[in-house]
């Protein structure tokens, strides 16, 4: 009993069991839209169930659009618990991306080698760019928040030059976008005949691996009890400049790590805007503070955002929903999430019924 | 107004079909054919004329058909995959961001027919289909510097990327065989719907001495032909015949008939004479071309341009299709 | 002719950069009151929406303008709801909030107008672009001041009346304190939750006001998407103008600025992706200039709550 | 009676916080409110202020019943309250804090002149003197103390409650306060003051109530009691008697030589020229009004502040601008002055708390050992009577004093040669009190040595075998325990050095 206390499954399962009713809430809401355009209510929802979790297919596929989002929590999440509010995931993961691909391309040896120069590659991309943007910070006392905002456009358009020519594919049909790597340097397939990888392995791995290290760790300690108050931690003797740098390079690997795997896993190149377009990296940062920053409850909200976007697939390929729609039922469901309806509304019934009036 | 393009799902071909035909054909299935687009309809042209193709195709060959959007391409792979699970008897596809995709699910499905648009995919069950548009730039840079009375024409373009480097390149190479000491200005918007930006930057292009600026920049040709309202100069449209829309400043349009080319090929299947393999449509084939030298237009022709230069413009375009002049494609090796 | 720097260099700049300062503004109200706004993109396009059929439907462009205040406004509200009142977080609010106006904005140009990706009307008139009697003849200020739309003004005339507001009235003085220390201020009893969601309408209203001066006084039209990213610039310039309504239009002008000054550099055989990076590069080059005040900082800290 | 609370009940889910108490305050009184830490003083006392609602009973107000759903009712009524954490707007003007929410306007703009008018007029009218243009931020504590009550009084407040108004405040601060208080009720304001000093309670309230464990165990008027029988009434038991054996100082610990910290630019230096040990088994009581450089020497031998000239010293090692990791290193052991500043992390749990300066000895190779961590704070937490739901409490809501003992427990666990013990009952009750003091005094046993800077100048008589005193950055004299009486330290205090 102490033991399971411990490890505060209460907090997850609360965790857990708080958006259930917001769902609920949000699917109303959707259902109203849904309505207004004449589709049917039922069907609608039944085709984004099965678009997300209908087969075994549609699941694969949802968790492997959920596989940079995790990655990308992870990294959102470990900068976020340190106390730096890093918004540059999706520059991170931009060059990650594009330097696993040239390591891929470019680094001779078998696939294992260049898997592994891959990963190491793209980890140090995202790693270092969001180390810039934290050396700013304590070198500089340049906003963090303005930093990676503004890093992320720097280096959409510089990898957006990169592949537009000097890394452009011979021939090709001209998208902006690196060779198509060997296969051998594609990440195996979980399935035969799906497009589940072994990255999302990776990331699950991650995840538990973070969530780990945060609470059973002298370092994980340290990043939390820097988030929580740092002149605590530095009173403490936490040194706040290295675990800072420490701490924002992990969080862009793992971003990195991200962009990484969408090129070994589903793409096997580096196109323009294959990272921007699908708003990975805005997706994480909402799966990460939806789960107020818990690994593991970050990667279960990333497994949801994922959901509902292939589910919104499932609507736009089986009703006659419009595709604009979804987005709205979509948008419902998080805004309602986030807003924890049950958590409040109890909340309030409490103090009302203890009070005798209204708050 | 824009057409209804009556795209996406809202309207849909197949259901209306079968609702007129139903009764005719009942004994015989229909054909069903899909259409999935690598992005979001939205303001692409590009796709909306495709739809308009494959709605008239439809409606002409007694086909079942559906449109199914991707949110973004990373979503084409799973769209694909459900068409085949759904049993399509073709499925088109278009634009390079879906090629790796269709590469995959074509080889993994090697009894299922496909089509894809605008690019090409090497693979025995898929036709693809190209288009020259720099052949079509050509002429409409050959039509600038004939017009010009500045001898400075400008291009506002959506963005620097390979692909419409068929775009620029042609223009430029039409424009300097006419007129080679004319000065082309290419300013780039940086997306695809970006109206206002297009907009300030024809009117940058019109002070530098610009009197014909062609839009490129997608939906942001909008910005370019107020500007051109305002300003006076005269300019160009993209794709479909948009000189309606301001006769007396949007003075040409370059056309791209993916609309024909999306009916022709779902006729060819309706009629069972589809075949496999890379198709390319250019001046020759009037897949590409340019209003009043290769397509008739309803609007009037503007003085700007003029009947004579009209007539050397068809000259040249004859020139282009018998192989006299070649116009360069940028994106060749 | 392809000088870097000339005077219509400069005015470009001003009739730019209104959206933008009208959006920062917006984002720096809710900062005053300790909420982080990143849906001023999604408020903005819904503005530029709403104002195109607002003067759609009541065929008057004033009538227009106030369509897209109300309606953002009410949009405004919504994200009030669940930032105040259900104690939502407003990043992830703001984000569904910009998803939710892309579709919305989207999926209602097809239902009410009945097409996809752009509506343009040749007979709409847009924003009257207004002659300053005598400015208008002086040389180059002329050409810079004068022929701008209304709202152009009205944007720099809401920088001095905000600042005004803010630091020297009674209103804006106890929004301050909200802001500062809403615990404190609660003590006090002032009705917190009411300034908040005062300075969160208001800013809904800005942005309706930003929308609307693109959709109807840059270009007059609507297309899918058209803020195309102003609203997180206007982000950046909040926080660059540290939520100071001088502060931030020094943000904007500056923002607004080197964007011109990169499409000057296009012509310049710089690569096209350089000159796009060059306003974002140069923003953290100026950053290093200015001394970070700790109310930035803070801002910073604003995040989870 | 002005106010009549009858029969008040708080209820925190299974917790009660006031059970049926029953308090009462007549005009121009001054009711004082002690008991220990989590006793529900606060708590009946954010119930008359509007802040929380009692689960049940009345409050009357002249006799007439009243509901008080915000702090604005409670102003409206006449009620002020001075939150023992203060509620100021540290980027304002003095006078700005003190004028919000009646600000003087003319047509909508705020006329800051006529604040600064009214707030000099209002500062003399109650004698309590404020610069109107100073940035509260720039204000020490006694005179944020000050804007606050002025605060109140500008509300038209004819009722103020002082939430241990004196915790922060230096002996004069105090002293002025105190006085203050008895002025205004001389003046007919009423007043509810909580504190765990009792000299001040006695010293200056009309009448006193007792809560043990939110009920009341008693009201007594002050003249008819004393400091073992509030006490008694507090706690339940008699405290012992204080026994101090004499000191037996060994080799230094700390050496602090000629070390200046300099000020803002132009300005005098924080400290200036400062030297001095610690030894082995004393304790070295600092003494000072705030402002002196007490703050700025605890950093300096803390490194959490950087020294511009001299050296220091730490168990033999040189540790001159070494960062906190390495004085903690070296032998360092700290009880902070500010415990929310620099002390805890309120948004985590105890156990956390607890654990921070102890992750090398409670971790293996860089993996917490959780058991452990466990078992040794669940150990403190006992045996200094940190009272607390479980370890995975968030300190949030653990009171002040309980937070306090649960740092210095943590603190005093590190076994370290050196220990810096700031203000180490700042807001603990009296037995609390007796707890970290016999902590002290034992480490001073084992020959630790305790650098003890405190504003509590019994605390330091009764603690110190030496007492520095700090004038203006500078060393104004030193004392031994004999020799040290209030008197002279005050002297010095002052700036009446003998050279
Ligand atoms: N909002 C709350 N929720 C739950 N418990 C509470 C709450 N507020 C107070 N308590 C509990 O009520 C009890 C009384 O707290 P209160 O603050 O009144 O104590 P206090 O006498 O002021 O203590 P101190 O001397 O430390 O200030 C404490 O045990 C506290 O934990
Ligand atoms: N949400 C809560 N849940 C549980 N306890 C709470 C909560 N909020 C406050 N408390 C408790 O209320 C009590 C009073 O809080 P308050 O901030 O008034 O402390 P305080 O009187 O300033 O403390 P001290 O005087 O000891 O420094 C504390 O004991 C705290 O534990
Ligand atoms: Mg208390
Ligand atoms: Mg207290």
């Amino acid at each position: 009993m102490a033991a399971i206390n411990r490890i505060g499954w209460n907090k997850y399962a609360q965790a857990l069991g708080m958006p259930f009713m917001a769902i609920a809430l949000g699917l109303f809401v959707g259902a109203i839209a849904i309505w207004t355009v004449g589709g049917s209510v039922i069907d609608t929802y039944a085709e984004m169930w099965k678009g997300a979790f209908g087969s075994f297919y549609f699941t694969t596929t949802t968790l492997t659009r959920a596989t940079p989002i995790i990655l990308a929590a992870l990294g959102v999440s470990l900068a976020f618990r340190a106390g730096f509010f890093n918004l540059g995931a999706e520059g991170q993961m931009i060059l990650g991306a594009l330097a696993a691909a040239l390591a891929a391309i470019y680094v001779p040896g078998n696939g294992l080698i260049k898997i592994l120069a891959a990963a190491i590659a793209g980890m140090l991309a995202g790693g270092l760019w969001s180390l810039l943007a934290g050396w700013l910070d304590t070198r500089f006392k340049l906003n963090l928040l303005i930093t990676t905002l503004l890093l992320n456009y720097i280096a959409m358009y510089a990898a957006g030059y990169m592949v537009a020519f000097p890394l452009k594919e011979k021939g090709g049909t001209g998208g902006a976008q690196t060779e198509m790597l060997d296969s051998a340097a594609w990440l195996p397939k979980l399935f035969a005949g799906m497009t589940l990888h072994a990255g999302f392995l990776v990331a699950v791995f991650a995840a538990l691996l973070l969530a780990w290290f945060l609470a059973y760790t002298a370092k994980g300690y340290e990043i939390r009890m820097l988030g929580s108050n740092p002149l605590f931690a530095a009173f403490g003797g936490v040194k706040r400049g290295p675990l800072m740098l420490t701490s924002m390079m992990i969080s862009g690997a793992l971003a990195g790590l991200a962009g990484t795997f969408e090129v070994l896993g589903t793409q096997y190149r580096y196109i323009d805007n294959m990272i921007t377009s699908p708003g990975y990296a805005w997706s994480a940062i909402m799966a990460t503070l939806l789960a107020g920053s818990n690994p593991i409850g970050s990667a279960l909200a990333a497994i949801l955002l994922a959901a509902l976007q292939t589910g919104a697939m499932g609507v736009e390929r089986n009703t006659e929903v419009p595709l604009e729609i979804s987005s709205v039922i979509q948008s419902s469901l998080i805004l309602f999430v986030s807003a924890r309806v049950t958590f409040s509304f109890l909340k309030r019934r409490k103090a009302r019924g203890a009070d005798g009036n209204a708050a | 107004g824009n057409a209804n393009n009556n795209a996406g799902n809202a309207g849909n071909a197949g259901n209306a079909a079968e609702g007129a035909n139903g009764a005719a054909n009942s004994g015989e299935a229909k054909k069903r054919v899909v259409l999935v687009t690598p992005e979001k309809i939205g303001v692409n042209q590009f796709f909306t004329q495709m739809v308009e193709g494959l709605d008239k195709a439809a409606a002409e060959f007694n086909l079942e058909t559906k449109v199914i959007e991707s949110a973004d391409p990373t979503q084409v792979e799973q769209n694909l995959r459900a068409a085949v699970a759904e049993k399509y008897d073709l499925i088109i596809t278009a634009a390079f961001s879906a090629a790796d995709a269709l590469k995959k699910v074509a080889t993994e499905n090697p009894d299922q027919p496909f089509a894809i648009i605008d690019t090409v995919v090497d693979a025995p069950n898929v036709r693809s289909i190209e288009f020259r548009e720099h052949e079509a730039a050509y002429l409409l840079g050959a039509a600038a510097g004939l017009s010009t009375k500045t001898g400075t024409v400008g291009a506002v373009v959506a963005m620097d990327v390979p692909l419409l480097g068929k775009y620029t390149s042609g223009f430029d190479q039409g424009l300097k065989s006419v007129k080679p000491d004319a000065k082309f200005l290419v300013n780039f918007v940086g997306s695809f719907t970006d109206p206002a930006k297009a907009k300030e930057l024809a009117l940058l292009q019109q002070s530098q001495g610009a009197d014909f600026v062609a839009g490129m920049s997608a939906v942001g040709d909008s910005g370019v032909f107020e500007a051109a309202k305002e300003k006076g100069f005269y300019t160009a449209g993209q794709d479909t015949d948009r000189t309606g829309e301001d006769p007396e400043h949007v003075v040409l349009s370059q056309l791209k008939e993916t609309d024909t080319v999306t009916y022709e090929t779902a006729k060819d299947f309706a009629a069972g004479n589809f075949t496999y393999g890379s198709i390319s449509y250019g001046l020759k084939e009037n897949g590409v071309g340019i209003t009043f030298v290769t397509a008739e237009s309803s609007s009037p022709l503007s003085p700007f341009v003029g009947q004579e230069n009209v007539d050397k413009l068809k000259k040249i375009r004859d020139d282009i299709v018998s192989g006299a002049v070649t116009v360069k494609n940028p994106l060749a090796p | 002719m392809e000088t870097l720097l000339d005077w219509s260099l400069l005015s470009a700049t001003l009739w730019k950069v209104a959206p933008l300062l009208l959006a920062a503004l917006a984002g720096a109200m809710c900062a005053r009151v300790g909420i982080f706004n990143v849906a001023l993109e999604g408020m903005m396009l819904t503005g530029a929406f709403t104002a195109i059929l607002g003067n759609y439907w009541f065929d008057n462009v004033l009538l227009g303008v106030v369509f897209a205040c109300l309606c953002v406004g009410a949009l405004s509200l919504l994200f009030g709801y669940l930032v105040i009142g259900l104690q939502a977080n407003a990043i992830v609010v703001g984000t569904a909030i910009n998803f939710l106006a892309t579709g919305l904005t989207a999926f209602s140009l097809f239902a009410i107008f009945g097409v996809k990706g752009q509506f343009r009307d040749s007979a709409m008139s847009g924003l009257p672009k207004w002659n300053i009697p005598l400015v208008q003849d002086i040389p180059v200020v002329g050409e810079l001041l004068s022929g701008h739309t209304p709202l152009v003004y009205l944007a720099f005339l809401l920088v001095v009346a905000l600042q005004f507001f803010l630091f020297r009235t009674v209103m804006g003085f106890r929004l301050l304190a909200v802001g500062e220390n809403p615990v404190a201020a609660k003590s006090l009893g002032l009705p917190v939750r009411r300034y908040q969601y005062g300075a969160i309408v208001f800013s809904g209203i800005l942005c309706g006001l930003a929308g609307a001066q693109l959709s109807l006084g840059q270009v007059t039209l609507f297309t899918e998407n058209m803020t195309a990213g102003r609203g997180f610039i206007a982000l950046v310039a909040t926080m660059l103008g540290q939520s100071n309504p001088i502060g931030v239009m020094g943000a904007s002008l500056l923002f607004g600025f080197l964007d011109t000054l990169s499409t000057r550099l296009q012509s310049f055989s710089v690569p096209t992706h350089f000159t796009m990076m060059f306003p974002y590069a140069m923003t953290i080059i100026v950053m290093l200039f200015f001394k970070d005040k700790s109310y930035l900082r803070q801002s910073g800290r604003l995040d989870s709550k | 009676m002005l106010l009549q609370m009858e029969g008040i009940t708080k209820r925190y889910g299974g917790l009660t916080a006031n059970d049926s108490v029953n308090f009462s305050l007549r005009e121009g009184e001054v009711h004082a409110l002690v008991g220990e830490n989590g006793a529900g003083k606060s708590t009946l006392m954010r119930m008359l202020y509007g802040e929380e609602q009692p689960t049940e009973g009345k409050i009357r107000i002249l006799g007439e019943p009243r509901a008080f759903t915000a702090p604005s009712d409670a102003i409206k009524a006449g009620i002020g309250m001075v939150h023992q954490h203060f509620m100021l707007f540290p980027s304002f003007t003095v006078a700005e804090n003190i004028v919000i929410g009646r600000e003087p306007k003319s047509g909508g703009k705020f006329d800051r002149k006529a604040a600064a008018e009214h707030v000099r007029a209002l500062s003399e009218k109650y004698g309590m003197p404020v610069d109107p243009s100073a940035k509260v931020a720039d204000c020490p504590v006694g005179v944020q103390q000050r804007i606050e009550i002025l605060k109140v009084l500008n509300q038209g407040a004819k009722l103020i409650i002082l939430d241990e108004p004196t915790g922060a405040l230096t002996p004069l601060e105090v002293d002025w306060l105190l006085r203050a208080i008895r002025r205004l009720a001389a003046q007919g304001i009423s007043f509810i003051l909580i504190s765990h000093k009792l000299h001040e309670v006695l010293g200056t309230a009309d009448r006193i109530t007792v809560l043990r464990d939110g009920k009341v165990t008693g009201t007594v008027n002050a003249a008819d009691t004393d400091a073992a029988e509030l006490s008694r009434m507090m706690v339940g038991r008699e405290l012992a008697p204080f026994e101090r054996k004499a000191a037996n100082a060994g080799e230094a610990v700390l050496a602090v030589d000629r070390v200046t910290v300099r000020g803002p630019k132009g300005g005098k230096p924080l400290l200036d020229n400062v030297s001095f040990t610690v030894r082995a088994g004393e304790i070295v009581g600092i003494a000072g009004v705030s402002g002196n450089g007490q703050s700025e020497l605890l950093q300096a031998v803390s490194g959490l502040r950087a020294v511009d000239e001299g050296r220091v010293a730490l168990a033999g090692a040189d540790v001159t601008n070494k960062d906190a990791a390495q004085f903690r290193q070296a032998g360092l052991a700290h009880i902070p002055e500010d415990r929310y500043l620099w002390g805890a992390a309120k948004e985590e749990s105890v156990a956390d708390n607890g654990l921070m300066g102890h992750v090398g000895s409670l971790s293996r190779r860089g993996i917490l050992r959780k058991t452990e961590i466990r078992d040794t704070v669940s150990q403190w937490v006992k045996s200094f009577n940190v009272k607390t739901a479980s370890l995975d409490t968030k300190a949030k809501h653990l009171s002040g004093g309980n937070m306090q003992k649960l740092i210095v427990a943590r603190e005093m666990a590190h076994g370290t040669p050196f220990v810096i013990a700031a203000e180490p009952t700042r807001g603990v009750d009296i037995g609390a009190m007796e707890t970290i003091h016999d902590a002290l005094l034992k480490r001073r046993e084992e020959r630790g040595a305790i650098l003890l800077v405190s504003s509590e100048l019994t605390e330091i008589l009764k603690l110190s075998d030496r007492i520095l005193v700090l004038y203006e950055g500078k060393i104004a004299g030193e004392l031994s325990a004999e020799e040290a009486t209030e008197e002279k330290i005050s002297m010095l205090m002052a700036g009446g050095g003998r050279d």
